[in-house]
């Protein structure tokens, strides 16, 4: 079969259902998504909210060590999750918190990395979520694999694999979508393109036309959706997912956002970009752009906004409890997990830390 | 009942994957030239063939892609062996392999577990040109959470390989290029001693040669000719460099109280000099002289026309005997 | 700037001038070189065929190891260096002696690496060549790093990259094209689709509608040129190095063409292609296209083809000489460039190799 | 005349790289964030801002991609110097780096040469998650044609980032991150002793203690503290890791007949491994007692609330130096 190209190059402008207003657009490219899965993404969107900022305020407690926030970002971190079925697999990046979250991990389980009582705190398997990836574009190639292993056994599984705009740079983002695509493996490449690489602005980064337009390198469809609008991203991501497992192979989503903090809270933004550029995204925040589509529709009343809000303020209270746990760290975890069975070295190696810590007191 | 036929190492490796591959449906192989073409060192000969293609494939030139790919797939059920063409060609890799090949484990506290296999053809005698015959095990050996092998027979490139693709954890599976061809009988066993075990193949009183891989058929011609000369050579071959049979090795090395290291990879910061240091420390009053490495030099991998300076010879190993300060001489 | 996107896309079909026989096609898109280009690309091109068809002959006979051979790829070889100027760098891989010989360098001295007396046996720095590279894409960034010094310098410098169809799967592609296109490096990136790497087909590599098609994915303009059409070859790559120097930034151009020969000598074709593949290419030959030309354009007759042949003849018997000379390897070259002044444990080895050859009687 | 300043490690750096650029024009800085950010460390903070984009700039995201044009534009007439962001993001430019970085000199007999340096933040101590504290020199160091340098003084990191700088050959540059922020007195010399040359930063007769960049204030806490309890401990600060100065070792051992090696990287196959093998291979007949090593353990570099039990700490030194077979113990 060969492709026709044009139909993997993206559309011109970003896929947009509702503008920065919550007004629906005419004439868009998909149909705007049922009420209940709209309702569902704001109830994650405003959990996810209270999320970045809970652990924001986590760190400024000593609380966690650093948090790279998605503050501004949560539509596309609200759609990524919402759209997998149960058997699919989500690849998160470590800023994609609320992605982990809204796919059913225990907050205070994904935190722990950050926390710092062991790398990653919550089990891959349960809700199939990937540890959150550090080193760049590296997870895309696992997605892959998840996503061929599955093929290869016959199972429908899709696999949503998240990366920065950053991260399109690396290698690893060249050799993951190749791979998918040779393979036709049922991948989402997901590139949120907040405009920022910690301090380095897109146009540092890329040349691209755009970062969609990768795709047809490899002979993947690439899109394009505005990343703060949740009904577009529901709906582009969507299609994609639903194409991936109709077989269709990998595709590429790249979803113009923003990220409205500083890269982390070490990080100091006022040395490479303006205030006023970062006032101009709070207009379109996609929080309060969803709100305004679903009051407008009697979709939302206050009421609802309220038990909304509770809900989020539940699951904050949960991460201040569960985060100022102090666990008392155990030395022998050290040892317990390099190898399936210990290797001799490290046998020694762990009696003579229980040897010290024995001197010590426990301590 | 154990199986005997006539095989070079290649053919066990091959018979190794075949056996292996057939046992379990979910072990898989990849890499580049691996499908039809059987591998350009035919390790995978007619493995496409006869399992067919979602068995055994070809993938896209690009390393770190291979081994990825493989911990997504050893994430989602499945055992995957992949090869590296050659040994510096695994470098793409790297990160792949420090940052998630060997942590995976330890990351996830045992939740997300990598049975996979980095096959790669390794180190030199092959008359190689440049980025083909480097001793990359330092590397790996170095790097927590992989295991670490290197056969020296066919017989143990079948067993060993066999165990490699049987454990729970990643291994890197590093097969001596110039053995490829050496024929010997081998028992296709899986059961015999794996991963973890060093091998005493020669006994001796005088002194101990330590070697793997490559370095061994050195070693034992060696001792060979030291017994000629009225010299007695205890040869031990390591097999695996992680986990380190320390009991094995310093064993050995007490028996003896004299030590030679053979290797072929450069010796600064290596596994030859892990094995000087831990077997120092564990046997230093056993010890009538000073461990001696004979191993490459701390140079790039010599053009063909002179990489006999570079490997480790005879001649050499003998030199690095005499010199360990026999009260006679 | 903002690109307009279709610019980087490639024409649908390879750019050809002359068809299967050597006819010039109507209406394309580039004017036919000038006769004396198209004669000096000819010779080179019979040297080079000349220059292959003799290696391959030194293997048989044990004076090289090895050779990979650009039989039928001659046409890339020659224009790759000819649109080059003098201050310009060509970047090599293995298969590309013949490249390297067009640019100037001798043949003996480039196949010292096959036959092992050393590892890059020319001076880089003379005719602006770079080793041959065998980690595949890896030169491709120092192309970029080369052409971005000078560019820093205000030198008009403009660099051929090159490498294969495999090639292009490896990170270093990627982060080569897009370091490139985002610093403006003049750098014309030359892939030689010979349909295989190896034993894995072009299908086995990418499923992209070409490999040109990579180009727009960095911001970076792709062409597609028949590989074995001297004259396209000569006008794309002319064009494509013409524009990297006026400052439009990189350029990839895609041949397409075919590896005649198995990938080496120490390859068996036969296991994964068939004789009729090949034998389809036969007719496509770029030495016989380029002659049929030039005699139906009187630019040749018997005499010049008689005294190319003879000037090729010579090339041959020089290799044949200069590589049966048995160099008697000096092992104290092992130790002197490894640093600029040997570290003190090389001086120790050093004397340890010294004292054992001593000993030996000079062996 | 030798100019002195009170100054972080951070800001030695910072000097260096501002002189260098300063007095040579084809010294060239850049990697992700080095620009108006001044790096995550700001290490070269103000430099882009002084002396232009073209001179100090961000590269898109892509470690091998920067390693790589820095080898191009070394071979173009440049001096580049590169920030990896921090140890484990500079594996992705592992081929580069061993492949060619290394290699480059030695292929061409001399007629390349890569004058570059690349600046790694290097090891823990700093609270970092996964990924941001890996001690990663025996990588660097067993590959040759590297020289690899780790200062631990600010200004040591003034003086070897010179000499790195200014060296015909490519230096991997170690930074210890935990000593960032530390203060002192600087001389402002690029003239000091480089490159190859170890220190003695402490007299003693009892032991010799070894370390190099992060665990050189350890060691010499540890004689501190010794010292208070009646025993004399020499320190030696390596600096220069390749080329290694065995006269300044050895000849501080054997003055003392017992010694431990201090280093934070994981023990097998490292550096420490080499320190002791090297070291006994030539100190043997000195030695009353094997050398110990206090390094890291053999596992992934541990969460932050646990990487105090992986850093080699001063009673961890304490004890190892009573384990030395003292004849009146
Ligand atoms: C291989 C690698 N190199 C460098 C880093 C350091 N680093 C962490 S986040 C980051 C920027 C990533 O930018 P982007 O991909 O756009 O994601 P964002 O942070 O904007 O979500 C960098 C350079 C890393 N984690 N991994
Ligand atoms: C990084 C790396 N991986 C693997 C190899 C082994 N290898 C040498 S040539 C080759 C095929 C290259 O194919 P292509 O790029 O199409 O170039 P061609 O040989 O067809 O000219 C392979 C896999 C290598 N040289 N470098
Ligand atoms: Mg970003
Ligand atoms: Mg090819």
């Amino acid at each position: 079969m060969t492709r026709d190209p044009d139909h993997l190059l993206p559309s011109d402008r970003p896929v947009t259902l509702m503008d920065h207003r919550g007004v629906a657009v005419e004439g868009a490219a998909h149909a705007m998504p049922a009420p209940e899965a709209l309702l569902t993404a704001f109830a994650a969107l405003v959990t996810g909210r209270r999320i970045n900022d809970q652990a924001y305020a986590l760190v400024r407690q000593g609380r966690l060590a650093v948090y790279p926030s998605s503050h501004g970002q949560e539509a596309c971190q609200v759609a990524a999750a919402q759209v997998l079925a149960d058997g699919d697999w989500l690849f998160p990046t470590y800023r994609d918190t609320v992605a982990a979250v809204a796919r059913g991990v225990d907050p205070v389980e994904v935190l722990v990395l950050l926390k710092g009582d062991w790398h990653s705190g919550y089990d891959p398997s349960e809700h199939h979520v990937a540890p959150q990836a550090t080193p760049l574009a590296t997870q895309l190639l696992h997605a892959v694999g998840v996503a061929h292993a599955a093929r290869l056994r016959g199972e429908p599984t899709v696999v949503m694999a998240m990366c920065g705009d950053g991260a399109t740079s690396e290698g690893d983002f060249h050799e993951a979508l190749n791979f998918a695509a040779v393979f036709r493996a049922p991948v989402v490449f997901f590139v949120q393109n907040n405009e920022y690489a910690i301090s380095v602005p897109l146009a540092r980064q890329s040349v691209a036309p755009s970062l969609a337009h990768k795709g047809i390198g490899y002979g993947v469809p690439g899109e394009r959706v505005d990343g703060n609008d949740t009904a577009a991203l529901l709906a582009v991501l969507g299609t994609a997912v639903d194409r991936a497992r109709a077989g269709e192979g990998p595709q590429l989503v790249e979803a113009h956002t923003y990220r409205m903090q500083a890269h982390t809270n070490a990080d100091d933004a006022t040395r490479y970009r303006q205030d006023d550029e970062v006032a101009a995204w709070v207009e379109r925040d996609p929080v309060t752009r969803l709100e305004a589509y679903l009051c407008e529709h009697d979709l939302l009343d206050d009421e609802r906004l309220a038990a909304f809000a509770a809900d989020a303020e539940e699951v904050a209270a949960a991460m201040r409890v569960g985060l100022s746990e102090d666990v008392t760290p155990d030395p022998a975890d050290l040892f317990a997990h390099v190898y399936a069975v210990p290797t001799p070295q490290l046998v020694e190696q762990a009696a003579l830390v229980a040897d010290e810590v024995a001197r010590e007191g426990g301590h | 009942m154990p199986q005997f036929e006539k095989l070079t190492m290649a053919q066990a490796l091959n018979r190794a994957l075949r056996d292996a591959m057939a046992d379990d449906p979910s072990v898989v192989m990849f890499g580049e030239d691996v499908g039809p073409l059987g591998g350009v060192f035919r390790i995978t000969d007619g493995l496409t063939a006869e399992l067919g293609e979602d068995r055994c494939f070809d993938t896209p030139l690009a390393e770190s892609g291979i081994v990825g790919m493989a911990v997504g797939m050893a994430m989602n059920g499945m055992r995957p062996v992949v090869e590296m063409q050659f040994d510096a060609f695994a470098y793409p890799a790297f990160e792949q392999i420090v940052s998630h090949v060997a942590k995976m484990r330890n990351r996830t506290r045992g939740r997300v577990t990598l049975p996979m296999v980095i096959r790669v053809p390794y180190a030199g005698g092959i008359g190689g040109v440049e980025h083909h015959c480097d001793s990359s095990e330092s590397y790996y050996a170095h790097t927590p959470g992989l295991h670490v092998v290197a056969p020296s027979t066919a017989a143990d490139a079948y067993t060993l390989l066999r165990a490699a693709i049987a454990s729970p954890d990643p291994v890197v599976f590093l097969e001596p290029k110039k053995l490829y061809w050496s024929k010997e009988e081998v028992e296709l066993d899986a059961d015999r001693p794996g991963i973890g075990t060093a091998a005493v193949r020669r006994e001796g009183t005088d002194a101990t040669l330590i070697a793997y891989g490559p370095s061994v058929p050195v070693a034992l011609e060696a001792a060979e000719v030291a017994a000629q000369e009225g010299r007695s050579l205890q040869v031990v071959d390591l097999r695996s460099i992680v986990p380190f049979d320390d009991a094995t090795v310093c064993d050995a090395v007490r028996s003896t109280g004299r030590a030679v290291v053979v290797a072929e990879a450069t010796g600064f910061a290596s596994v030859s000099s892990e094995i000087v240091a831990r077997v120092t420390e564990r046997c230093f009053h056993s010890l009538a002289a000073p461990i001696r490495r004979v191993v490459g030099f701390d140079i790039p991998f010599p053009p063909p026309k002179l990489e006999h300076f570079q490997l480790p010879g005879v001649d050499r190993v003998l030199d690095a005997v005499d010199d360990l300060q026999w009260e006679d001489s």
